[in-house]
């Protein structure tokens, strides 16, 4: 399941398993799910909520309920409490902050509903059947080493990075990874701003990061929705010494990729189909079925989505499945 | 027994076109008094608070229970089981406390932006590994006076900022939203810390008599915010010092300190509320409580507190919490677009406040 | 006007109440606190809309739904509680509503100078229109008023006690200015408590008596005083000041006030105190009086001196040292210093004394109510019953309820600023009895008041004071009105 | 909360030690146009503006300077250089603008908190696909004015909710700022709009005479609102409204129509902003302008704007805008961790205010 990000990408990818594909389609008992993510505030978080939606929306036997998104915790474990009590059969739930939540999706465990934790991990395995991750330290790793490649034997290159909200243990997690990477070619990031994962923000963030640093060679960008922000502050600023590395895999950066006119030469995925795919397995797994592909009669416990690195070289194998934000 | 302040002349004249904004408000929060409710003041504190409340607060109640119609009509028993009414609760209990504090800080003529950046800290500070050392070898009790502590020393700031450094309180405690959530993240790194101490989770998470803790708690702290308002000199003193700061000075009345008291008060429910939500969320963390600013303040406003200070009423505030949290579990069990949930939201705000308006002007 | 009546929730604050007003008359409005006539007014210039009743100008009916309407018809109002803002300067509050302008910028010079003219004629040219209204002084603010009233070309002015913050020059100058408008024809409505000033601007008069009127068009000069008493209260009241009671001389010294100054404001101020006996501070209004009570009071900081109390030195600038050692102040403003508005009127009363209601910080309001129904028995605050918001009060019964809040605490030194400002007749003799029994208590008290007459017949002692400097201090036998005017105006009356 | 208002002639004495905070705030708003003024007059709007504004909000002057010192300090050319310099103004533009409307509003004695949710909703209207097609078939003027119209709208219903329906204007613009947001999201599908006529691009991103037309747009609505607070009708009438509103009716100014005119005013600025936005985003998106009323809050109240109204001053704000933007800048040349910026952030605040005070105490 490493690029299916969409039924489309499936059909257009995952040819072999097409028969397994369409027996678990078939309609089964009906299945009511519970989805609960963080406030809608960035564009990812919106692709998450919409794809989600979409996905329930293809299967006449899923029932969704989607609860308003927060980044009060406090709030999001009232929510989950609210499934709870309407009794549904499986809780997806991207929590805002994966600790916050362990304590109440074990309730739910308990109780009898299937966890699907997506994106930010629980502290207790207990606290979810299966677990639906992107790679967040394997994205900064991609783009580490991708920008090790481009700068090959430049020992004094100015490396820049665009972090999203600070705050988060997945922006520290890229930055970690990054970091790492970069080291292996003994490269490291000499400047580094932070921006809240919006137009606007990444937009202020670059401007500011364009002054503090004079002279550029490569930008990391952590996130493509704040990244229509930081391009057009670097349009504006005239400079084009650097290239510029995105991430998560907009469908806008993928096709200024392929353009291949701005310094958006890569971007690294971070699939915003996770709730899409929660969705899935809680209703596989409420029905008691398998995963198509796999031998194994049970839903893995984790599925971690890959973050590969799109370049103009491969980007047509992606644009279909990336996400318009 | 005028559980809160009485109102103006100007509330009385719906006939008046130009009148002011903030006079009209008013009439949300209060029912002049007539001197014949005086007879019945035998019936005792309880009996005041839920009449008085109720009167005053009509407006409120309707909107809350046109609100629990509408959870039933739509989500039937889901809604209208105990275990939901607990969830609700529950949910409220923590902005709850913290909206009690800012009802006294606001009644008394001030604002406080930092609530929810000093949940943030205590609840940081209390789940330190060096204070869960000294909580799962002494008890917990030692990790609730550490978040406790720290509230009160925030508030200490804040009200010195406002009393002695004479700062606007808005920017006083704008300053202290951005230090103690700053100072939040560099105390736990960023990282969410869980809590291992398992008495005080299993204390706080857990239930007496079949209500959870943390909803005794916010009772508790409600009816002691209640009387400490309006049976003891000291709530005399902040619906004066709110009121007229002039006037209470000329007439005695230590305002300064009593300001930082007001502070102080805020930040001990800041405390509470750091204790309940690391009971709720087993963690401590930086990103606790984000926007509760905004939400205590709403809750105590359309509660009827007046923002410019001189009136507040505890029993509006607590209606006020449990509009907005009601109102969020009708929409969770109703799978309204969350698009147009906040659409939703804006709306029926606006009717809560309009109805509370004209039935507390025709109630005079 | 005919037929008004206008019904608070609660209160029928007007029950039918007829008024006349003729081309170029001083036509005055006489009544208890409380009667209506604020009310009248504000229903005259549509700040309240009557619930029956109509309203003729010019012999054409009228309805006046807001402010506007009436500045309209030509009606100008100066109000009995302020209605300045603070921010502005006094040249764009006596412009306010009406600015001179051009395309809507406004013409800042012929604002300036415009005001400064007004302000001359009202004989205050001192007062610089660029100052924040704010900054004046209560007396400075009523002229404000006033020269706002005048600004408007009106054809009716409405004065709602204006003298009542004026000293007896500042009334003359008032009168001289109203003299001014009838010789034009201006019809003024002129509202006081005092009784003399009637005789002196009137031309007729109308009494209230709670929110009727009880007898109208009488010749303001020539009815008799016990008439216009009887028509008002209902009864006679003799109108004279209680008693002395001598003071031995072994009383001890309880107020004492040395060589206290702030410049700017006064200078080498020293008078003491003894228990019983009563100070009386005259002045003009400006000379610095209630600084002085401020400063003692430590609501102000002493450049200079020493208050002592019972021989203990106060902290200076320290409100809280005062009250500890037993000195209480009944400020001049009563609106802005001392009321909670929005409070009940007992909460008023009891803010001061809450440790007295109180056990361990709970407060018992039963006992709390029952002193404040008490004292407003004693000085007849209407309409009765202590749950009302102050707000509600008229003027006059607010006064009162600042008053009760001091006499209710013991005090050791009672500071009384105006304390009869904008108080009718009746009540004022009942302030006057309770002051001087409070004296007869051992409180020393210290009284300032613009009416040299009150100072001289309730005060065992007096002070005169010009540009803040005590000119004059002696018994106030051996001194009569005449002599401290005199003692006043000197060198003011250049 | 001003503790002591002492009364009267206070402010001639320089030496007054317990001098009120408020009081202290209003000498930088309330010009005292001392007689001696009128004679250099002469010296014109710009100059008075200039002597006027520096005087008053010397400490906020002074807290700027050093903040620049500190930046060529530490970043030397790199904050000296006209690009920094400019990219600061380009920040600050933005905020600005909203400021602008926010300053007065809260003079006129309001507060508007749907101020950003107003920016992404004229942005997310703006830039939809029809409009955008309107924008490239007969120029962008369709965009901008669609901008302004949305904001000016959605300030007209602030405007009468807090006018006429008399609702607080805490949670009259609350309600808007969650509608308003909802709405965005609704039409611009949660997607971030790009747009792609280019002429509005390219004008607005672009420059005049060397300064970018954002940077114009903040200094001519910063002059305009200069003109109408300070020398129209208009403003003085805002001041009166805000100081105290039946004053204001009694003196016949028709309070109820203004109040509206105030907020559609800072809807009609959050219309300029949310173009000013679009330019520099090339965006329009539902997650614009997030937190714009605490910052725009926290800029005018800085500046010496008394929150409960009655006195603003545009000069203050815009001070306060460059305050904030000049942190921002000079911490992210400094490569400062985002904690150790808020923390710093919480103390410069602070110490500015305190400044400012002590300053403005010793000027009167
Ligand atoms: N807004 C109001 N709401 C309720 N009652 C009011 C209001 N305004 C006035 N009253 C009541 O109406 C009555 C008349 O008040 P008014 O102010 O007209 O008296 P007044 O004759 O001007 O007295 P004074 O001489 O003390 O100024 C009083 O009993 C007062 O309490
Ligand atoms: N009419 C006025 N015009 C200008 N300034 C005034 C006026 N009246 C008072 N002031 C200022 O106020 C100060 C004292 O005023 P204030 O009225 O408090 O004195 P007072 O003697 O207590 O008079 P009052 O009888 O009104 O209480 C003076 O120093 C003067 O500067
Ligand atoms: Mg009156
Ligand atoms: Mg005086």
């Amino acid at each position: 399941a490493c690029t299916s990000n969409t039924p489309e990408a499936e059909k257009s990818t995952d040819t072999g398993s097409k028969a397994a594909a369409v027996a678990n389609d078939a309609p089964g008992k009906k299945v009511k799910i519970g989805f609960s993510a963080p406030a809608a505030d960035h564009g990812w978080m919106g692709a998450i909520t919409k794809a989600t939606k979409a996905e329930a929306a293809k299967y006449p036997d899923v029932e969704l309920v989607v609860a308003e998104g927060t980044n009060d915790v406090n709030l999001q474990i009232s929510q989950v409490e609210t499934f709870i009590n309407q009794k549904v059969d499986a809780i997806v739930l991207l929590p805002f902050d994966g600790a916050a939540l362990t304590a109440v999706a074990t309730k739910a465990m308990q109780a009898g509903i299937t966890v699907i934790n997506v994106d930010r991990e629980f502290d207790n395995s207990f606290a979810a059947r299966t677990t639906v991750l992107g790679d967040n330290h394997g994205m900064g790793v991609s783009a580490g080493t991708y920008v090790c490649e481009q700068l090959k034997g430049k020992k004094d290159a100015v490396i820049a990075e665009i972090a999203g909200i600070d705050s988060l243990p997945l922006t520290q997690a890229r930055s970690t990874g990054f970091k790492e990477a970069l080291a292996d070619c003994g490269l490291k990031v000499s400047n580094r701003v932070a921006a809240e994962f919006t137009v606007e923000s990444g937009e202020k963030a670059a401007a500011n990061l364009l002054q503090a640093a004079p002279k550029i060679d490569a930008i990391w960008n952590h996130d493509d929705d704040q990244g229509v922000g930081v391009m057009a502050a670097i349009k504006n600023s005239g400079r084009k010494e650097f290239f510029v590395v995105g991430g998560a895999g907009s469908a806008n950066v993928m096709r200024d990729i392929k353009a291949g006119n701005t310094l958006m030469r890569a971007t690294v995925i971070y699939p915003s189909t996770q709730g899409a795919d929660g969705v899935r397995l809680a209703r596989l797994l409420v029905q008691k079925k398998a995963l198509g592909d796999l031998v194994e009669v049970e839903v893995p416990r984790q599925v971690q989505l890959y973050a590969p690195v799109v370049t103009k070289d491969n980007v047509d194998q992606y644009l279909p499945t990336a996400f318009e934000s | 027994m005028s559980e809160e302040v009485a109102r103006p002349p100007v509330t009385d004249q719906p006939d008046q076109p130009d009148q002011p904004a903030d006079r009209t408000a008013s009439t949300q929060a209060t029912v002049t008094q007539a001197p014949g409710t005086t007879v019945n003041r035998g019936a005792g504190m309880a009996g005041s608070l839920l009449r008085g409340g109720v009167g005053r607060n009509l407006g409120l109640v309707i909107a809350l229970v046109v609100l629990c119609i509408v959870g039933v009509a739509t989500g039937g028993d889901r809604f209208a089981s105990g275990a939901n009414v607990l969830t609700i609760l529950r949910l409220a209990a923590v902005i709850g406390v913290v909206s009690i504090g800012m009802t006294f800080v606001i009644t008394g003529g001030g604002i406080d932006l930092s609530v929810g950046a000093m949940v943030a800290l205590a609840s940081v500070w209390a789940t330190t590994l060096a204070t869960q050392q000294l909580g799962a070898d002494y008890g917990w009790i030692f990790m609730v006076s550490t978040a406790l502590l720290v509230g009160a020393a925030c508030g200490l700031v804040n009200g010195l900022l406002v009393a002695y450094g004479k700062i606007v309180p808005f920017i006083a405690t704008l300053a202290m939203l951005a230090g103690a959530r700053g100072l939040a993240e560099i105390i736990s790194d960023r990282k969410t810390q869980i809590i291992t101490v398992n008495p005080f989770v299993d204390f706080f998470g857990g239930s007496l008599i079949g209500v959870p803790v943390l909803v005794w708690m916010f009772l508790l702290v409600a009816a002691a915010g209640w009387v400490l308002l309006n049976r003891t000199t000291f709530g005399r003193r902040t619906f004066a010092v709110g009121g007229n700061a002039e006037a209470a000075r000329l007439a005695g009345i230590k305002v300064q300190r009593h300001t930082v008291a007001l502070y102080v008060l805020a930040g001990l429910c800041c405390g509470i509320a750091a204790v309940m939500l690391m009971a709720r969320t087993t963690t401590g963390s930086a990103t606790h409580g984000q926007l509760y600013e905004l939400d205590a303040i709403a809750a105590v406003v359309i509660g009827g507190t007046l923002l410019s200070g001189g009136r507040g009423t505890i029993v509006g505030t607590v209606i006020g919490v449990l509009i907005f949290t009601t109102l969020n579990n009708v929409f969770t069990l109703n799978n309204l677009s969350i698009s147009a949930q906040s659409v939703a939201k804006g709306l029926i705000i606006v009717i809560a406040v309009l109805l509370q308006q004209r039935l507390a002007a025709r109630a005079t | 006007m005919a037929g008004i009546v206008k019904e608070f929730p609660g209160v029928r604050a007007l029950d039918g109440v007829d008024l006349d007003v003729r081309r170029g008359e001083v036509h005055c409005l006489l009544g208890q606190n409380g009667a209506g006539k604020s009310t009248l007014i504000r229903v005259l210039t549509g700040a309240h809309q009557p619930d029956a009743g109509t309203i003729h100008v010019d012999g054409n009916e009228v309805s006046l739904n807001s402010p506007t309407d009436s500045i309209q018809l030509g009606i100008a109002a100066i109000y009995q509680e302020l209605d300045l803002v603070p921010d502005l300067t006094v040249a764009e509050n006596v412009f306010l509503g009406h600015e001179p302008a051009r395309f809507g910028l406004t013409r800042r010079h012929e604002t300036t100078a415009r005001a400064r003219e007004l302000l001359t004629g009202l004989g205050h040219g001192e007062i610089p229109p660029g100052r924040p209204v704010g900054l004046l002084s209560a007396a400075g603010q009523q002229v404000v008023s006033m020269a706002r009233a005048l600004s408007r070309d009106a054809q009716l002015i409405v004065m709602d006690e204006p003298s009542a913050v004026l000293d007896s020059e500042e009334v003359a100058n008032l009168f001289r200015v109203i003299r001014g408008l009838t010789a034009r024809g201006v019809a003024v409505i002129y509202i006081s408590h005092r009784l003399e000033e009637i005789r002196a601007i009137g031309d007729r008069v109308t009494v209230l008596k709670d929110g009727a009127t009880v007898a109208t068009g009488l010749d303001a000069r020539e009815t008799p005083t016990a008439e216009l008493i009887r028509l008002m209260t209902g009864r006679s009241i003799e109108y004279v000041f209680p008693p002395r009671v001598e003071i031995p001389s072994t009383a001890p010294v309880v107020l004492e006030v040395e060589n206290l100054s702030r410049p700017g404001e006064f200078a080498e101020i020293a008078v003491s105190v003894r228990a019983g006996e009563i100070l009386g501070l005259a002045g003009l209004v400006g000379s610095g009086r209630s600084e002085v009570l401020e400063t003692v009071y430590g609501a102000r900081r002493a450049a200079t001196g020493v208050v002592r109390v019972d021989g203990k030195e106060l902290r200076p600038g320290r409100v809280q040292s005062a009250v500890r050692a037993g000195v209480g102040l009944a400020p001049e403003e009563r609106k802005s210093q001392a009321l909670l508005l929005d409070e009940a009127v007992y909460k008023n009363i009891t803010v001061s004394t809450l440790g007295r209601f109180a056990s361990m910080g709970f407060l018992n309001s039963r006992a709390e109510r029952e002193a404040a129904e008490e004292l407003t028995r004693a000085l007849d605050v209407r309409p009765a019953g202590v749950d009302h918001p102050v707000r509600n009060l008229s003027g006059g019964n607010q006064q009162k309820v600042v008053l009760a809040r001091w006499l209710l605490r013991d005090c050791r030194v009672l500071l009384l600023d105006e304390p009869t400002r904008g108080v009718d007749v009746g009540a004022r003799s009942e302030i006057y009895a309770l002051v001087r029994k409070l004296a007869a208590n051992g409180v020393a008290i210290v009284l300032v008041s613009s009416e040299v007459e009150e100072v001289l017949g309730l005060a065992d002692r007096v002070v005169v004071m010009r540009e803040g400097r005590a000119v004059h201090s002696g018994p106030a036998q051996e001194i009569d009105e005449h002599r401290v005017l005199d003692l006043v105006m000197e060198g003011s009356a250049v």
